[in-house]
This record gives structure tokens, sequence and C-alpha cells, in this order.
């Protein structure tokens, strides 16, 4: 089935790359979105099915191939009208949906891959398509983006690369083929430590380019800085747990052999440092973009410090990374529409959102209350949780300096908003007829967002609490 | 015979350090491709037709002929200029690589590890730590993308080493990073170089807040 | 704006009565030559002082390349009046090396020049206290730097003169250059010999190896001052003959920058490739480099059918192993390495000291007086101009191979559209009358660059004053510039790739 | 004693060879093989002349040099033939009897108190220095290989027979006729047909020498060029072979060292100062990788 799923896909995008006509971009991508629901269902159905030897509808992969599929929704929505704004050429059109068709399908690969080998082939492939999409506006700034997180995320890829063949000599040690997760697991216990100690820092590093946290950060940032609004709605969220699922994966397999604690040291420290580094550059973003791109990378941090530090922790982190898809890809669609009406990207070009399109600067309170974890955002249940686990495991001082950083991120976000949504209003601001429709999206976002932290249903407990299982 | 190859791959190492022009790396990076295929047909120890032709197209085809041709179009569409200065002096750089070199060489004699060919990894952690100096040290996007495929060989070599059962998964992963990497970064390069009139990255500031 | 009405306007190698060239005063003299010098299509040719009644006047010819004229401007300063002038330099600084000769031979003391003092220590200067040995040389204070004398006597076969590197390590900060030990007051012999034919013989020992070019500018000068309109053929004759110094010279740069980089190969090839052509001139003229071959209103040793039969054979042998010896040479990589980025002179430099001829090309500045002021053999066939890029050594290098191929086409074209008469045979005229109370100008591209020679008439049709500008007089300043931060051991493959004269500099 | 003798011989027509070469490639007229020699003779005949600014030191200088050259020639074995010094650890007395040599040769330049000399012989002090790792790094890998450490056994127990062998000493000869045209400033590191005192590196240093004293050091030079090629010759030669075989053999060996450095001198251009040190340092690196080829041979490196 899911064999059949990518190679629809495949000949959907290529269809609209060839076609370049109205019809083909009207209607294929709805195509493409129903076959995506269908998908998410069967997998439901069929959960911890093996597929085509290399595919497994895991828990974890069904909940964000949930998230993905209301998030390509949205964007598909939110492109449309994104592409309208700015009146594309239908040639330009076709390549923008062409890719995002196949940057979800190989987003959707990863998710579901059971192997290391395609695990890593379909990472590279999201970075040739995202990087396809940041280029979209064709400027020099988005040249220079898209150059560098394709030749960046290259090198981080290679990077991992290197550790996965390294872990590939445990398996051989045992005369064994395949790089699945389940033969790994099975065999890294026996394997010498030190060199598994190095196969997880490679695979870490490299793939901290796609969680977007330390030590890679950088191009991630930059790239969501360009790339169009919708597109940064899925690099954002659903990219973003493309690197989870490669961290989770590897952490899977780690879990249970002598080096777990030192694992988790590693990722306590990326995690830190990741919200450091978050908080410093936070102080200097002058994009507003670039103000939510750290943001991101501070929430990836504390994801970081959830896994590392276990027990309720883990319940916690995914909790919280399928808040934050919502959240962010709700606020980016926010930004997109502010974007459009204040015709800049700086932070200090915007001021009296409020006053300007009030339902948009609801949604926008609603974004920022949920982003910062106040409450009742479910942010905050699941960052709740993370401290909680971290003083339980008297991890006292990572705690403490993780809050103060966090304090400063608020601060500092908080002021952001607060320039964006109050002041005066600008003379030359004209606001058109606004469609709440896209507001109503957002909002339910939101209010998914709130519903899912305070009162989770039990089939979403369900999927966590098994996709958890292993760990434990 | 092996080894022979193997030294043969250091010394264009070092020669990657040594030189600035463009064009030798190019020429370098096709004389690796073909060393590495020396190195693969020369640790084969049956020769299966498929595997064979497998290989034959991953170094040959593709690292020695391809790649560099690829390059060198890349390199005169854009009109790179002829030196590619380091920010590091070139000295300095043959002293690392040494070092470089040495370092890899004494950490593959403490491996003990009957399943793996050691002898690769002698130069292959050169070159990965080598390719990532290279970008490093190197101002420009040209420089990079060859920085690049510099970690690629080392890469290559690792999955030598470690791949002796399972060569065809993780060559096939190779090959596409290497196909689709290169064919796109280089249409990006070709669309930085006609964009940025300058293959410097200090060019490439733009981003920056 | 300025009114250019106003203003003299002759061309190339015409002559102008003095009283048709206004005498301004010096505020609006200033007020003009930053104007006119500001535009990059115009630039300075000449500007001298020569005495007049006991007064000093002034004299400038500014070059419009645009418009092929040449303007004159001209102030005077009054004998009563205190010798000082505010410098112009500080405005334009192409104009220092004008205002230090003046300041050399009449003392004049130019206010707010950055650098004023003597060109060179000739016999006739001002201020005969400043001897050369006590020549005030620019220095820096600082216990890292050390300071390196080269010359004037040099390990070479070259001719004197002294350059002084500040240096920190192998790196060179400042390189000045200080020449005038080959004087010979060359000027002033031209008003000495009243006979055209010293004058003439005189011409061609400006600098050995531009004979052609300065004797050209000679002979043109003395015929515009006399009037006489000289033959078609004659001047193509010329033109022909410059192009083949240009030939020589350059292969001969291209051999000795190969010497200097220890390329023997190449080295010899193109010092063999030179003796074809030189060869080739001491079969048209008796003498290897041309001399006794351009007279004034006329030659005794006309170009002819046969030497068109022997050229065009010197010329094809000559281009086939050129051809060859290019392509090893200039794709050789220790060759590139060693020239490129070398002694790098960007374009605004280049335009701000005022470079001509190939060191102004070098840098993107189309500077060439074969396009910008030709005279009939280039109107009748026309030369293109080709610039250089970077500025560096490897540049110059370049632009050397280019023009070569350049004037090889060049004088094919004419060999090919011309026909040469045997029967236009005018003979040289010794005897020319000169127009009184006059001005000439006339202006050749040799292969260096431009070579300017200017003369004024008294009253009686005597000749009261000679001007001779050649092209290093601009150019070594931009050799000057091109050392800086560049090692001490690129010195010399710099020197020789602008290869400057110092007997042209000094006269 | 038969060596010695071989050395003397060679390094007559030494530098003659590599002047004819360079004349032949040039197309010009090839002067006498001996010119060299017939200048040093009228060298001999001249007086010296030293300028009143040095002392002693300066005048001393050039026969230190000369004997030091002299005496380091007395280490060189050929084929199975001990030199007429030999020790455990000899060559490291060699390069060092060398280094005395032109120790002196540079202060005596400071000493003369030019600008320039002092220049040549920073450059030739910078040089020297950078060359020395790669002359003993490479005689440390060949002593690795053959664990000998004496000149003579070196070379009587070098057996060349695998493919690594093959390529230690391939890349042992390249070396090594690279350094001897360092040490000897010749082509691409120095040019020794300038006349350009600001490029000169080895020229500049004897600029003041005159008469007797330049004739030592010219005499000197060759001798240098012939003791590395006796090196390079003993690495080719085999013990096995019959006595006039050998010397046979080292003739050849000579000249063709002799032509392969005129054929270098004349299609190359030299380098750029700034990159010399970097071509030097070269030799070491590759010294170094046939130091790792020895390693692996030696099995001191074990991999799999």
């Amino acid at each position: 089935m899911f064999i059949f799923f990518i190679i629809i896909s495949i000949v959907i995008s290529f269809s609209i790359f060839i076609l370049k006509n109205k019809i083909a971009t009207n209607i294929l991508p709805i195509v493409f979105l129903i076959l995506l629901i269908m998908l998410s269902g069967y997998a439901y159905m069929n959960i911890n099915k093996t597929e085509n030897y290399f595919f497994t509808y895991d828990s974890l992969g069904v909940l964000f191939t949930f998230v993905l599929t209301i998030l390509s929704i949205a964007t598909y929505y939110f492109s449309r009208s994104y592409l309208k704004n700015e009146d594309y050429s239908s040639r330009k059109v076709s390549v923008y949906y062409s890719a995002l068709i196949m940057l979800i399908t190989a987003i959707m690969t990863t998710y579901f891959s059971n192997n290391f080998a395609v695990l890593w082939v379909s990472i590279e492939a999201t970075s040739l398509f995202v990087s396809m999409l940041i280029f979209f506006e064709r400027t020099k700034v988005a040249l220079e983006a898209a150059w560098k997180y394709l030749f960046v995320s290259s090198i981080g890829i290679a990077v991992a690369f290197i550790g996965i063949l390294l872990m590939g000599i445990a398996v051989s040690n045992y005369g064994l083929t395949d790089l699945s997760f389940g033969t790994l697991s099975n065999v890294v216990k026996s394997m010498n430590t030190y060199w598994l100690k190095i196969s997880v820092l490679f695979i870490v590093a490299g793939f901290s380019v796609k969680l977007s946290v330390f030590p890679l950060y950088a191009v991630a940032v930059d790239a969501k800085t360009i790339a169009p609004s919708p597109i940064n709605a899925i690099m954002s969220t659903a990219l973003v747990n493309v690197g989870f699922v490669a961290f989770f994966r590897t952490f899977a397999i780690i879990s249970h052999t002598p080096i777990l604690a030192w694992t988790q040291n590693v990722l306590f420290i990326i995690g830190l440092f990741s919200i450091f580094i978050a908080s410093i550059q936070l102080t200097r973003v002058k994009r507003l973009k670039r103000a939510f791109a750290f943001s991101t990378m501070e929430h990836m941090g504390i994801i970081s410090l959830g896994l590392a530090v276990g027990g309720i922790g883990y319940y916690a982190v995914i909790l919280h990374i399928v808040l934050h898809s919502f959240v962010k890809a709700g606020l980016f669609y926010q930004i997109n529409k502010i974007h459009s009406i204040f015709k800049s990207k700086w932070i200090n070009d915007f001021s009296a959102y409020f006053k300007i399109n009030p339902l948009a600067g609801l949604s926008l309170i609603l974004g920022f209350i949920s982003v910062l974890a106040i409450p009742p955002s479910g942010l905050f249940v699941s960052e709740f949780l993370i401290f909680k686990a971290l003083f339980l495991s008297h991890q006292y001082i990572i705690a403490v300096v993780a809050l103060i950083l966090l304090t400063v991120i608020m601060v500092i976000l908080s002021k952001i908003f607060l320039t964006i949504l109050f002041g005066n209003v600008q003379e030359n601001i004209k606001v058109d007829k606004i469609n709440p429709l896209g507001n109503i999206i957002q909002l339910s976002f939101f209010g998914l967002v709130i519903y899912l932290g305070i009162n989770p249903p039990p089939f979403f407990m369900d999927l966590i609490n098994s996709s958890i299982s292993i760990l434990n | 015979m092996n080894f022979l190859f193997i030294i043969i791959y250091a010394i264009t190492l070092i020669y990657f350090a040594y030189s600035e022009r463009v064009k030798k790396f190019v020429w370098l990076l096709s004389v690796q491709g073909f060393v590495l295929f020396g190195m693969v047909f020369s640790s084969l120890k049956e020769i299966e037709i498929f595997d064979f032709i497998f290989i034959l197209t991953e170094t040959i085809l593709v690292k020695s002929i391809i790649v560099p041709w690829f390059l060198n179009r890349v390199r005169k569409h854009n009109g790179l200029k002829r030196i590619h200065e380091p920010s590091i002096p070139v000295f300095y750089s043959v002293i690392i690589v040494i070092l470089t070199l040495i370092l890899s060489f004494v950490l593959s004699n403490n491996i003990l590890n009957s399943q793996m060919h050691t002898q690769f990894f002698t130069v292959a952690f050169a070159s990965v730590i080598f390719g990532f100096y290279f970008i490093i040290n190197h101002k420009n996007i040209f420089s990079h993308l060859v920085g690049y495929l510099i970690i690629e060989n080392g890469i290559f070599m690792i999955s030598l080493a470690v791949g002796n059962t399972m060569p065809l998964l993780v060559n096939l992963a190779v090959l596409l990073d290497i196909v689709l990497g290169i064919l796109v970064l280089g249409v990006f390069l070709n669309r930085v170089g006609n964009t940025f009139q300058s293959d410097e990255i200090n060019q490439l500031t733009e981003l920056k807040d | 704006m300025i009114d250019l009405n106003k203003i003299a306007k002759i061309k190339n190698n015409e002559s102008i009565s003095l009283k048709d060239i206004a005498i301004i005063d010096y505020e609006e003299f200033s007020h003009i030559v930053i104007e006119l010098l500001k535009q990059p299509e115009n630039h300075c040719l000449s500007y001298f002082a020569y005495k007049s009644n006991d007064n000093l006047q002034f004299i400038m010819a500014v070059g419009d390349d645009k418009n092929h004229n040449i303007l004159l401007l001209s102030h005077l300063l009054k004998s009563d009046e205190k010798p000082e002038l505010e410098s112009l330099t500080k405005e334009i600084f192409a104009l220092h090396i004008f205002e230090r000769e003046i300041h050399e031979n009449f003392g004049i003391n130019f206010i707010e020049h950055p650098w004023l003092k003597p060109v060179r220590f000739a016999n006739n200067r001002a201020n005969k206290e400043m001897q050369i040995n006590d020549y005030p040389f620019y220095s820096i204070k600082s216990e890292e730097l050390h300071e390196v004398g080269v010359g004037p006597i040099h390990a070479g076969v070259i001719e004197p003169g002294h350059f002084r590197f500040i240096c920190n390590g192998e790196n060179v900060l400042h390189l000045e250059i200080q020449l005038g030990w080959q004087h010979r007051g060359i000027e002033k012999l031209f008003l000495d010999k009243e006979n055209n034919l010293q004058r003439n013989l005189l011409a061609e020992n400006i600098a050995g190896d531009t004979a052609i070019g300065h004797t050209t500018a000679f002979a043109q000068t003395i015929e515009a001052l006399a009037g006489k309109q000289l033959g078609k053929q004659r001047h193509i004759e010329r033109a022909l003959a410059l192009e083949l110094e240009r030939i020589a010279i350059h292969t001969g740069d291209i051999s000795a920058l190969c010497t200097d980089i220890a390329y023997h190969f190449g080295s010899n090839v193109f010092g063999i490739l030179r003796t074809a052509i030189i060869n080739f001139m001491q079969f048209w003229s008796g003498n290897r480099f041309g001399k006794s071959l351009i007279r004034v209103g006329g030659t005794h040793l006309p170009f002819t059918e046969e030497l068109k039969v022997e050229l065009l054979d010197v010329l094809s042998k000559y281009e086939k192993q050129f051809e060859e010896m290019v392509y090893i040479t200039f794709r050789l990589p220790s060759v590139q390495n060693r020239f490129d980025f070398i002694g790098i002179v960007s374009p605004e430099q280049a335009r701000t000291i005022g470079t001509v001829g190939l060191s102004a090309r070098m840098s993107q500045i189309e500077r060439d007086i074969r396009v910008s002021h030709p005279n009939f053999a280039y109107q009748e066939f026309p030369y293109e101009t080709i610039t250089a890029e970077r500025g560096d050594v490897f540049a110059r290098f370049l632009l050397k191979k280019k023009e070569i191929r350049k004037s090889i086409s060049w004088i094919r074209n004419v060999m090919e559209n011309y026909n040469f008469d045997a029967s236009q045979n005018e003979k040289p005229d010794y005897q020319l009358k000169l127009k009184p109370s006059s001005f000439a100008i006339s202006l050749v591209e040799a292969w260096r660059g431009e070579v300017c020679h200017c003369a004024i008439t008294d009253e009686a049709g005597k000749l009261k004053h000679y001007k001779i500008k050649d092209p290093s007089m601009h150019n070594w300043k931009a050799l000057e510039l091109s050392l800086r931060n560049v090692e001490i051991s690129d010195f010399p493959i710099n020197n020789k790739s602008y290869n400057l004269s110092y007997c042209g500099h000094d006269l | 004693m038969i060596s010695l003798l071989l050395i003397l011989l060679s390094s007559l027509f030494f530098v003659g060879i590599i002047i004819q070469t360079k004349a032949k490639i040039a197309a010009r007229k090839m002067p006498s093989i001996f010119q060299p020699l017939s200048d040093v003779i009228r060298l001999f005949k001249k007086g010296a002349i030293y300028s009143s600014t040095t002392s002693i030191i300066f005048r001393a200088a050039p026969i230190v040099y000369f004997s030091s050259v002299l005496i380091a020639a007395l280490f060189i074995p050929f084929g199975g033939n001990v030199g007429l010094l030999s020790f455990y650890g000899d060559f490291v007395f060699f390069a060092y009897l060398l280094a005395i040599g032109k120790f002196l040769m540079i202060i005596a330049a400071m000493d003369t108190g030019s600008g320039f000399e002092g220049m040549g012989a920073n450059r030739e002090a910078l040089y020297s220095m950078l060359v020395e790792p790669a002359f003993f790094i490479l005689a440390g890998s060949i002593a690795l290989f053959t664990n000998n450490v004496s000149f003579q056994e070196l070379f009587s127990n070098l057996h060349i027979v695998s493919s690594l062998s093959y390529s230690i000493s391939v890349a042992s000869i390249y070396v090594l006729i690279y350094i001897a045209l360092v040490e000897n400033s010749r082509m691409p590191v120095d040019d020794p047909k300038t006349h350009l005192e600001l490029t000169m590196v080895h020229e500049v240093m004897v600029l003041d020498n005159s008469g007797f004293d330049l004739a030592l050091i010219h005499i000197a030079t060759w001798l240098k060029f012939a003791i590395y090629g006796s090196i390079l010759a003993n690495f080719l030669i085999k013990n096995t072979w019959s006595i006039y075989e050998q010397i046979g053999v080292y003739f050849v060996i000579q000249i063709a060292f002799a032509i392969i450095v005129g054929i270098l001198e004349s299609f190359k251009a030299r380098n750029k100062m700034s990159k010399n040190p970097q071509w030097i340092i070269m030799l070491s690196a590759i010294a170094v990788v046939s130091f790792l080829t020895a390693l692996i041979v030696a099995h001191k490196i074990i991999l799999n």
C-alpha cells in the first residue's frame, strides 16, 4: 500500500510539473490530499503492520501522519491564497505544488521507514524538495538560503551517514545485512561502546540540521526566514518532526545499551545549548519569521531535554512536539497574513495589527499565548511535565538554567508580539477584504492545542503511550 | 596492492592541501575516483557481474568522469578565478593534512575488529576530517562543493571498510547522495554564480540580521 | 558647466597660432582644468611652462578622447609676481608629475602639492642647491620596517634608476622611484640644433626602444608647424613601422618576463621570434630599431611591394611559432601561478594617476591614441582597442600577447588593401619653413603608450620651446602602486611587465 | 674509496651536463661540458677581494663550506663498498655536516652587512630548515624499512620486492631529487641564472665572494650535486652486480639525474617566493607518507 502511495504521489507531482495548467494545479493537489487522508486512515487501521519490507506503520509514525495530514490540508488552503496574492505564473505554481507534494511524500516516508538506510534516503529527499521550495521566490536572498540549506544539510546528512555506517559495524559482526531499527536495537547492546558513542555523536550531529537544534541549527533558521510562509509552516513542524523521528529512532536503539546515560548527557547539552543560543539570537532578530524560527529552536531544545530526562518526559516530549506543530503552523499562517498586509518582513515595520484586523489580532494573541506555553495552552501542560520530570530526576541545575533562559525568551517574544499588535496605525496600510476562513482555521488549531493539552482523547494517549513503550 | 591505492589516496589529499588552482581540484577529484575504483576492485573477493557493474558506474563513471566533467562545466560557466585563496596559508594546510593522516593511521591501528577492513579507515578518516577542514578553509562556494566531495569519498571508503556484507544498500545511498547532491548543488551553484557575480562566500551574508 | 567655446581646439598633428590660445587667469584656469579632467574621457596630454618675454607662460593640452579634440589652455605668470601657484594635484592627481617638472625647471612653488620635489636634477634646474644625493625619500619610522635601496647601478644591463622599498619582512609597503641619472638635456638640444636632420637624429635617440614612436611624433610636429601635408603612403609607412616596433618590443618583453620567472624555454623562443621582426626592420631600413626610417617631410626608404612580400612571409612564419609558443606558455600552471594577482592596479587607481597606453589598458581603461586621436593611417585602417581586466602582471603579460596579435592583423589588413606606389617617394625636406609664433602638437601611440611632442616657435619661425612627454612619465607611478603589499621578490616581474623607459623619463 | 673517486669524477661534469641540456632544449649552441671547470680554474688564478666591512668569518666560510661538503662525501657508500667513513647513525652526522657548512655561509653573508645578502641568507636559512625534516623522515623510513641506521647498511639491505616497497622507493627518489634541488639552490626554489638581486636566494649570498673563494663555493656545489646523485644511484644499484656493471650504472644514473635537472629547469617557471616554503613542506609531507608506508611494511601498524 505504502509503495503505491509513493508511486502515485510521484505520478501526481510529475504530472503537475509537466502539465503546468490551472486545472492540474487545482485538482491534482486535492487528489493527493484525499490520498493522504486515506493513507493515514489505513495506517491507523493497520497499526504496527510492516509493508514492503522497509515500512512499518508504527504509532509514532501514525501520530505524526495525522498531524501532517491536518497541516497539509491547511497548508494547501493557505498556499492557494499565498500564490493568488502574489500572482505567480502558472509555471511557478506548478513547480510549487509538485515540490510540495514530493516534500510531503518524503516526510511520510521518513515517518514510516523502519530502516536506517531508507530513513536516511528519504531525509535527503526532504532537503532537496525543501530547498526547491525555499528558492521559490527566486530572489537573491532566497537563493542564498536555499544554497546554504542544501549544502549544509547535505553535509549534515553525510555526517549522519558516517554514524549509521559505524552502527552497521555492529550488525555486520552478527553477519546480518539489514539496518532496520529492530535488528539494530537487538545487536547494539553487545557492541563496543566506544564506537557506539562515536556513531551516536555523528548521527545526532548530522540530523540536528533537520531538528534545527545545536550544532547545525543555523541553516534551518536561515531557510525558515526566507521560505514562503505556508512552506514555513511545514518546515517548522512536519520537517522538524522528521528530525525528531530520526533522533527518536536512534534514541530508541540506544535506550537499552550501557551508553544510555551518556546519550542523555549529550541530549542535555544539545537541549541547553539550543535554548541558550536561541535566547541569545532572539535579542538580535529583526525579521519576524526569524524570531519564530528561533522559537522553534527553543522548543526543540526543550524536547531534547525531555527526551534526555526520560520517565514522564517521554510522554511530554511527544505531546509537546505534536502540539508545537499545530501552534507553529497556525502562527506561520498568520505571519503570511501580516506580511501581506504590511508588505514587509521586518518587525519594526509592523504595528497596530489588532486595530487593523481584530479577528486576526485575536488569533495572534491566542497563538502568542500558546507558543509561550502560558495556560491554558496545551504546551504548558507538556512543558510542565518535562520540567517536572527534570526535577524528579534531580536535574536541578539544568532545570533552573533552562527556566531562566525560557523567561528571557518569553520577555523578548512578548515584546515582539506587543509591537505587532498595538501602537499607531500606519498611514499607508490598506486592508483588503478579510476572509475569516483563514483565521478560523488558525483559531481551530489553537483551540485544538488547548483541547489536546487539557483533555487528550484516549486514542491520542494510546498512540503516544505505544510510541514510547519501546523506550521503557 | 590495496595499500598502494591507499597511499596514492593519501597523496591526493596532500595535493588538495597544497594546490590552490580550481582546475587541479577537479582533476584531483577525478584521480580519487580512479583510486577508489582500484581499492574496490582489489578488495573484491569474487567478482559478481552485477556488483562489478555497479561499482564501475559509481567510481569510474560517476566519481571520476561525470562529476569532474560537471564541475568543470560549472567552473567554466561561472568564469571562476584560477586560484582560490584559502584563509589559512597553504603551508599550515599541508602540516594539518600530515597531522590528520598520522592521526588517522594511528587511530586505525588501534581499531581491533576482525570484521572491518581497517586499512580503509586510515585514509577514510583523514578524508572526512580534511574535507571539513577544506570547507572551512576556503571562502568560495565551488571549493565548498569540492570539500563536500572529499567528505563523500571518505564516506565511501568507510562504507568499504564496513559494508563488506551489505554493499548494495550502502552504495545505493552514496550514489544517490552524489548524483542528487552534486547535480542539484551544481545547478544551484550555477545560479549563485549568475546571481552574485562572484564565487566568494562572503558575498552570501544578506541573511544575517 | 564650463564654456568650451573660449578654449582653443585643435586636432592631433595640427598647429595653431599662439595668439589663438586664450590666456586666462589662474583661478579660471584651475576651475576649467578640474572640471575637464574630472570627466573620464579627458586626460592631460602635456602641461608645461616656458619663458616668454620674461614672463612665464603655461600651456596645458587636454585630450578629449570622445570628440577627438585637443583642448589648449594657457595662463601667464608675470615676472613680477611671486612664483607661487595653488596646486591642482590635490584635485587631479594625474597632474602631479607635470607640476613637479615645472617646479624643477622654474622653481614655482605649488602650494599644497602632496610631494613637491624635482622630477630629476637637471643641469638647468631652478634650485641648484638641491643635489640628487640628498633626495628626500619618503620614510616611515618604525622598528619593524626596513628600507631596501636598489640601484642606480643594477646587476643586469639596464639603465640607472634608484628604487627605495619600505618593507615589512618580505612585503613591500611602499616603493619610491627616483630617476634622473640619465638626464641629457634633450629638450634643450632640440633648440640648440638648428638643422632638422640633427633634430631628427636626436628624436631617434630620445628613447632607444621607442625610436619609431618618438621620431614619428617629432616629424609630425615639425610638419604641422611647417604646414606640410604628407602623402598617404608616408603615413601608412610610419604606422607600419610603429606596429612592427610594437610587435618586436612586446615579444621581447614576453621573453624577458619568461626570463625573470626562470622559464628558459619561453624566454629563448620569444627571444628568437623578436629577432625575426627586428631583422625585417634591418632589411627595410638598415637598422634593427628602424632608425633612419622616419625623416621630416618624407623618407629615403619607402615601403615597396617587394618588401610587402617579404613582410608577409616573415609575419606568417612568426605567427605560426608565436601561436604555438603562446599556447604552451600562457597555459603553463607555473607561469600562471607566478603572474596571477600580483601587482594589481585597480581601474580607479589607474585613472587617478593618469596612466596611458598599455598600463591604462591593463585595467580596463580604453585609452589609445590610435582610436581617440588617429592620424591618417589609423583613420583609413581603423584599430580597435583591447583591454585586460585585472590590472595585474598577468593582465599586462596577456595584453602584450593580444596586442601583438592585433597588430599583426592590422598589418595584414593594410597589406591586403593598400598598394604601395613606388612613384610616391617624397624625399626628406630638412629646410622646412616653420610658421612663426605657433604651437604644434603631435600624439603617437607608441608601444608603451602615448608619446606627446609639443613645439612652439618664436616670431622669426625658430623653435622657441620643445616639449617631449614619454608615456613613462605617468606610468612609473603605476609601478609604484602595483608594488604595494607585494613581495619584494616580485618587483622584477612587475618592473619588467611595465618595461618603462628611464631615458624617456629623464630626457 | 671507490665512491669518493666516483663522486669527484662525476662532480666534474655534472653542472656541465645541466647547462648542455638546457642549451640543447633552448636550441642554442652548447658550451663545452667542461666549461664550468675552466671557469673555476680561471677563478682560482684570480685573487680574492674582501670588503672592508667583513671579518674573519667571511674569509673562513668558503673553506669551511668546501671542506664540510668534502667530508660529507666520505660517508657515501657505493654498492657493496663502504664509504671511507661509516659508523652507526652516520646519516645524521652527514646531514649536520652539510648544515654546518651552510650555516657558516649564512653568517658570512650576514657578515658583509649588505641588505641583499641578509635577505638571501634569511631565505636560504628558512629553506634549509624546512627541507631538513624531509630528509630525516625519509632516512628514518628507509631505516625502519631495512632495520639499519648507517648509510652502508641502509642501502645494502634495501630489498625492493613488494609493490609497497616500490612505492616507498619511488617516493624516496622523488623526494631526494627535490631535496637535492633545494639544497643546491636550483629551480623551482631558486634560479641560478637570474640577475635580479631581489629574487635571488643562494646567488645573492655569495655575491661578495670572489676569486678563490668563489671557486671553492662552486666546487662545493658540484660536489653536493654529485653526493645526492650517488645517494640516488645507491638506491638502484644492486650489490649482486659486478663492480664494472655497478660503475656503469652509477654514471648512467648521474648523467640521467643531471639531464632531469636540466629538463626541469627548462620547462617550468620558478616558484613564487612565498610559495617556496609550502612547496618544501610538501616534500616532508610525501616523506611522511612514505614513512607511514614503511610502518605498514614493517608491521608496526597492523591493519586488516
